[in-house]
């Protein structure tokens, strides 16, 4: 398997990065081997890529996939702007941003909402739990009205659904997966890579340490005596990943790891991904059933793109010869008699 | 109109001052008076003071000639054009005794004072004499008082007609018909006024070869020569005008003429946050990155600037310091952020501030920003302020840039990276405490790094080793330290005085006028250091060891500067005394003669 | 076991540290050891060096028992156990000579060192014997090593039991397998390991009626305690704890029990610009209202610190330090933001700044914090840190704050205004520079006001007055000046010395220790001065002035503390020697005896 | 007309502030005057007002209504977080935010959308005039896509659809008016003040100095002399408020000051303002033909009120007695038993 080559001539290992310092189980780690495989498989150069992020477990997951890449792991909330900052810089480099729902749907929703309409060219992938892992699993924006916190927390607030915000802010390529469906999200990456502007992709997680989906209640059950003792402070108990697969335009519940459950419903092949309103209708009819609608949502290619309407000139600005970034002694002289 | 009572003539040495309200379109007859003044060869600068509101509230705008060059701010006003009924009667009454007013007849302000000379004329009823449109009325009443002002004090006609067409570019009728105004307030002038005050403007020699602009203009034509590539931003008063320039300057000099193409992106970022960040990422990708702000933005880029420092990334701010704090003052001048800019953001931070004082400064130091934010990987901040950023000036003409050429500092190419085989992006290998870095795109599979605002060790690899973290803060600091000689160095007038003044960018104008003052009225000679940007380094510090009393003057309340001075040079803190201005009105050559004289009483 | 070879013992005076991997639930463990010893009388510290990182990765839990009473991090390492393999050589290494280690079987230490006091045992088999599922193994594998220094070092079996009830309150089906855990570990020591080392805990009497807390859970009990009634946050590692202990209190002990319904709210907002806006919004409307967060939070507040100082708004900040700049080390200690948030914001701010060294001092400030803001109607910044925030601390029992009135400052209610007749918001009556305020809601017509962040006069009007604007700056300077003699004052400890020891905050812990090294092992006096806030005043002026070398003892790199000391008192800027400590681990008296040692030999 | 009370008694002066520094002819005015009958006609105690602005032409606004409230001009954006913090304080006063596109859709897009998804009690009307008219011109995020400045610049970006967002996020009471429509402005703003969560009112509001809607080509002319002269730096033309009335089910056309068209739909009276599917849709399908459908967009009073889910005591927390704002004795030593 390893040895396997890429049209590019190379293998899948090029395209890892450093051992995961996440949790055993955690989702994040599941999508980091999704993209690692999609780059691959679509013959990606990672010296062309580009690799950013916010602040969160999500967030330290760039430096896990790609080691052949740049990569810059920026602040809490502000992937958006150091990623169109550097497109601007380079527009030649693909730029793959990975940021997490508190990173996204908290403190950058405003970033998130300008790249959006921007359509800056990037894929961004938002590894969706429902909490801030990385501070201890407090509720970000994304999480269900009414989940429960191992804590007893009860979240009170509406979820905020950052595929619906992304199709309403004109995003061109909008979609939804399941970080334990290698194939689905494979595809969809490998999607985004072929989509000239923003490419959302909002992929759910599970946070095998701290997110307790569905309230306790339905949670399954240790004996008594060790669900307490495994409640102990500090302790993180060892999982392994998930993995589903499942036919198109099928649903599929899957058992996480603290026996909650999750429907995922799979859109069917005739799904017409252009279609907005449909879009629209579909993903607010699977979350008011509460089930996770995964695959393309929405696409549409034709949305100018942001590089495009600034009229960028095609080598990278990054590297802009001294005589093109200077204008002329006769050019200054001309702007000294205007001003005399 | 003709004689003047007395011989006693002021010649080339006062100042106007219009008071009107904003919205009324007056900018543009005040920069023809102004620019009239200059064509005579005669020293001259403009303040415009105006309040942060876009319609109907007063604003007054100074012209000050000065056959010595002086172009602060002056304290008292010599000549009066009252024009707002809002405030007519504290606008007369602030005409120093002595001086002239000239008034709107409907202001009723004739008589209203016995000791200085008294103008009036009916400007709207002379302007109906050009046009019957109400609007356009309103409009040319401005330029009936250039007429008016342009007989009092003598301005070459000539040069009147010369600034309108200057002013108005090519378009012909407009030009026309405001000319149709100015001659009728000339004529009225020398048919019903008869010339009472002292004040005339005589050709001098002393602007040949020499071109008005602002500092915002000027920095951002530095921009634009400087090699600038990327450029985002937020709208904020004083700042805007320096990129909406930049953006025409771009479109004009930077669009590949070969592809058509342009070479630079301007952003208009969703607010500062934003502005910033993408400033960082722009810069980590390789461009010569800017943005331009004022108080309340720098404020909320602490976070990202704290990023660029600790990984090392080059951007460049420019702050066009307005008075804070919180959006206080919104069109008002300060020096009331060079103590944020400095240690901007938590933790341990310490940032490259360069300091303009003139609109060529502006120009030149836009330029070396980029130089030095690339040659130092760090963020840089361009310390401006409304004053200098908005106002215009005389200054010599820019020259040509060869000497600061283009510089991207340690960058290593996919070539040296293959003669040197490895790469360790925090490695200091010159023990300057400057890495070398890479550019995204490079191509050598070894040129890649993952870089974050996390502990990191030389290999940017994510590290919480106290080791590591400790020697990086380390090199940090000498890395920021070792830039004190490479910034502009301080400018130092010295001969020999126990009394040395410290002033930095925009007050730099009073400080000449002071020190004539001060030897002129008070026999005090006095030494002078201007600084130009931190880090601070021996030099200064030796001129404070030179100097008994070292009066710090600056345009805050807290005296920031001299709290950066006393913090650095805790051997001379107590040489240090403080001359504070901190009203939002440019300070002036007498405040500080005066408060030096003060504080040297009380020695 | 049973011997110890020489009968030098080391009694109730060495450290202990747990090398093991986050996530593996020794944290009980390391409680019930360290409550264990308390019990026994003996003071006792814990400091627990983490990761930013929830799993997998190297942690170091460090008890300190102390008879003498030192509770600051030392240096050396006295007692290692050792789980970790990815640190197991490093961890042998890091013992002191003389010391001694207890590592597990699998990690093959044995004989790795000759000069130390080595113990083996095979953790997991043993807790093995306790329970067959495998991750239950994994946790009261932790409990065996509670069992066996129990038993190496002489803790009273009875005074376990007691830690294990307490630290896992009602659960019996915990308390007794931990128990058996611990039973099976003491059991093994006792039969299989024989006492090689001098290291021994015996009862005393020094920690009668004390508690165990961190300064996170006593800021929060002070806040509960303070009439606080509105916490806004934004998790952010080290203050996280602050607000989720908050919460936990207000549940239990300010829900109204004639109602059910609660007398605070806490609200998670979407980031720190939101939390301290609605920390604004509610102190403005009348609620005491914080906000807990750290530097990168700190520095996203920036602008709305300046809003808060200049439309004088109560508002509190708690800002556990950690190590910047950037995301810097986030689970490491730093006092690293002490300048940014004296002046925190552009303009000319200056903020009250409150620093607690002690767990009781938390609960105080945190208390104080709220009648400073109201007093002076200002935003007023407690700084902890990670190390006194997050770490257990044996403190006196908090007393009933009586002598702390709930103080809402110059409120003027409907009556106050009825009798007044009128009422303006910025009008300094009494020449302290505060003004007074009404609260919305006060009925009277003449209460209410328009505030803002822009220029604004006496009545709270909107103005650009460069007067208007003057006279408020310095209203404002006089009126944070004042707070001076309010806010907690220094503590000194003064004995004639030439020597003076400035410190603050968590760094105390070091001082008491390390003076008296000095004066054991150098013979040097010193006196000392610890700063409890911001503003300076006088008392600190002369401690400087009284001291020929005062060192001034900081955990950051640029010596933020001394700078402010140098810029207030720049007669005295040259007696400042700083002595600073930027490695994010909790400094030690070690290392400040040694600094200043070498500095008072380059004398 | 000025003796007319209201049924507490107050005159229509009583709900006037100062004077307005804005420019003649500006939307803001117009909707000032809007919300002082609004506020009159409803009978609002002053005393129970706190109005809440950040920065902007817009947010200088609440100086002009309701001298006799309290408010609390802030920080550019921050309106919600100040009007939560607020509110918090004392749920018994009634808060009127006044917040600028610029205000909301920029620099607020975070705050707004978490305002909206917590359901904070208050009223938010955004005057939205395309472009940030304070600092002179530039465009805002809700500025069409292909409109053009005066200085000819032309916005490339798409707008940001402010009542399409708060629909989403779930805001219970959404409408869209124009400043120049008394009658409809009024209704809604009374119809806010009847609603218990947010109630959020996006009103077209021109800038009669800077924004020039539909592009200069369609604008009327002046003579070409005139024209360049009012093009003046620094001038500003003295404009008379534009006022509308128009049936509901109808459409209008209304000529800004520019020469400029308008054309706005009201919503017939049959529409059913609860159907959130229907109303999403009406107002995709207006902002399609470019038409700017006003009415109320959008009403749902179940949605509970962000105050309720904390569970807060009905006194307000500001003036809580000393009592109740500490615990007893008695507490304090059960928790340092608890710590020994
Ligand atoms: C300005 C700022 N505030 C707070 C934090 C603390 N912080 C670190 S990660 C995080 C939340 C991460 O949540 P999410 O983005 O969902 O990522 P996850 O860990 O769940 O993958 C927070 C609040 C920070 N680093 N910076
Ligand atoms: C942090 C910050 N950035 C920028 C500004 C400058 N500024 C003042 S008002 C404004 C835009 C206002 O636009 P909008 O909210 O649409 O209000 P309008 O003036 O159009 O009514 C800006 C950018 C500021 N005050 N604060
Ligand atoms: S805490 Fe949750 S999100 Fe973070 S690494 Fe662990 S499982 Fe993943
Ligand atoms: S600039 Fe525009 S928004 Fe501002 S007051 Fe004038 S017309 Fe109104
Ligand atoms: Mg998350
Ligand atoms: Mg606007």
């Amino acid at each position: 398997m390893s040895e396997t080559l890429n049209h590019i001539g190379l293998r899948l290992q090029d395209y890892k990065g450093k051992d995961s310092t996440l949790c055993a189980g955690c989702g994040h780690d599941a999508i980091t081997s999704q993209i690692i495989r999609a780059f691959f498989e679509y013959g990606v150069d990672p010296a062309r890529v580009i690799k950013l992020s916010g602040i969160g477990c999500s967030s330290k997951t760039p430096a896990y996939f790609l080691s052949r890449s740049f990569g810059l792991n920026a602040l809490h909330g502000r992937m958006p702007s150091i990623g169109t900052g550097a497109v601007l810089a380079n527009r030649r480099m693909i730029a793959i941003g990975v940021s997490g729902d508190g990173d996204t749907a908290s403190i950058g929703m405003g970033q998130f909402v300008h790249l959006m309409r921007r359509n800056v060219p990037m894929i961004y992938i938002m590894e969706n739990n429902g909490v801030y892992g990385l501070t201890k699993g407090q509720f970000s924006a994304t999480a269900e009205e009414g989940a429960k916190l191992k804590t007893g927390v009860t979240n009170e607030l509406p979820a905020i659904d950052c595929c619906i915000m992304a199709i309403e802010l004109g995003c061109g390529y909008v979609a939804r997966s399941f970080a334990g469906d290698p194939k689905q999200l494979v595809a969809l990456v490998k999607g985004a890579l072929g989509h000239r502007g923003t490419a959302f992709i909002d992929v759910l997680s599970p946070c095998v340490t701290f997110n307790n989906h569905e309230g306790s209640t339905k949670s399954y059950k240790y004996l008594k005596e060790s669900e307490e003792l495994l409640h102990e402070i500090g302790f993180i108990p060892y999982y392994e990943q998930i993995s589903v697969d499942y036919p198109a335009g099928s649903a599929k519940v899957v058992e996480l790891h603290d026996g909650s459950r999750l429907t995922l419903n799979k859109l069917e092949k005739e799904y017409d991904p252009t279609n907005q309103p449909e879009a629209l209708r579909r993903i607010r009819e699977a979350n008011v059933t509460g089930e996770v609608l995964t695959g393309l949502l929405y696409i549409d290619t034709s949305k100018p793109g942001f590089v495009e309407s600034l009229n960028l000139q095609d080598e990278p600005l990054a590297i802009l010869p001294a005589e093109k970034a200077r204008p002329s002694r006769e050019a200054l002289r001309e702007i000294m008699e205007q001003l005399k | 109109m003709d004689a003047n009572p007395d011989g006693d003539l002021i010649v080339n040495d006062f100042n106007i001052q219009i008071a009107t309200v904003n919205g009324s379109g007056s900018q543009s007859a005040n920069m023809v008076l102004m620019r009239s003044i200059f064509q005579m060869g005669i020293p001259v600068s403009g303040k415009n003071l105006f309040p942060s509101n876009i319609a109907g509230l007063p604003t007054w705008f100074t012209i000050r000639a000065s056959k010595d060059g002086y172009t602060a701010r002056k304290a008292e006003i010599d000549f009066m054009v009252a024009l707002n009924p809002q405030t007519a009667r504290q606008d007369a009454a602030s005409v120093r005794p002595g001086g002239a007013l000239l008034a709107d007849e409907a202001l009723g302000l004739k008589g209203v004072r016995s000791d200085i000379s008294c103008y009036e004329a009916p400007f709207m009823k002379l302007a109906a004499e050009v046009t019957s449109d109400s609007r356009i009325r309103k409009l040319l009443a401005n330029m009936v008082y250039v007429g008016i002002l342009g007989r009092l004090l003598s301005i070459d006609p000539r040069e009147i007609e010369k600034g309108v067409e200057k002013q108005f570019r090519s378009k012909s009728k407009v030009v026309e018909l405001n000319l149709r105004a100015v001659k009728t307030g000339y004529g009225y002038a020398s048919d019903r006024l008869v010339k009472a005050d002292n004040f005339v403007l005589r050709p001098m020699d002393k602007t040949r070869g020499k071109i008005i602009i602002d500092g915002n203009g000027a920095a951002a034509l530095g921009a634009v020569f400087g090699g600038c590539t990327v450029v985002t931003w937020y709208p904020i008063t004083p700042s805007t005008s320096l990129v909406e320039q930049l953006i025409d300057y771009m479109r004009s000099y930077r669009i590949d003429p070969a592809t058509g193409k342009a070479t630079f992106a301007v952003v208009q970022a969703e607010d500062e946050l934003a502005a910033l960040g993408m400033v960082v990422g722009a810069g980590w990708a390789g461009a010569r990155a800017m943005t331009s702000t004022s108080g309340p933005g720098l404020s909320l880029m602490s976070e990202f600037a704290g990023l660029a420092y600790f990984a090392e990334i080059p951007a460049v701010v420019w702050d066009i310091q307005r008075v804070g704090p919180s959006t206080g003052l919104p069109t008002r001048t300060s020096q009331g952020d060079i103590l944020s800019a400095w240690c901007l953001s938590h933790g341990d931070t310490r940032h490259i501030v360069l300091i303009p004082s003139t609109v060529e400064e502006c120009f030149i130091f836009a330029q070396e920003a980029f130089n030095l934010a690339e040659k130092y990987q760090t963020i840089v901040f361009c310390m401006s302020d409304l004053d200098l950023g908005m106002n215009n000036w005389v200054s010599n003409e820019f020259k040509y840039p060869d000497d600061i050429p283009i510089d991207r500092g340690k960058v290593l190419s996919r070539e040296d990276i293959e003669k040197l085989q490895k790469f360790s992006r925090y490695l200091d290998i010159d023990g300057d405490g400057i890495p070398f870095r890479t550019i995204p795109g490079n191509g050598h599979p070894a040129a890649p790094y993952f870089t974050r605002g996390s502990g990191h060790d030389i290999a940017a690899e994510y590290s919480e080793s106290p080791e590591a973290y400790t020697a990086l803060m380390h090199r940090l600091n000498r890395k920021i330290t070792g830039a004190a000689d490479s910034i502009p160095q301080p400018v130092i007038c010295e001969r020999g005085s126990s009394v040395g003044i410290i002033a930095y960018g925009s007050t730099d104008h009073a400080i000449g006028e002071c020190r004539d003052k001060l030897r002129r009225m008070y026999g005090l000679e006095t030494d002078y250091i201007r600084i130009r940007g931190l880090p601070l380094n021996g030099t200064v510090a030796s001129f404070l060891h030179h100097h008994d009393r070292n009066y710090v003057v600056e345009q805050n309340r807290d005296g920031q500067m001299r709290m950066i001075l006393a913090a650095e040079f805790p051997e001379a803190a107590d040489r240090l005394y403080p001359v504070l201005h901190c009203t939002g009105i440019p300070i002036d050559a007498g405040f500080i003669t005066n408060e030096i004289i003060r504080l040297q009483r009380h020695e």
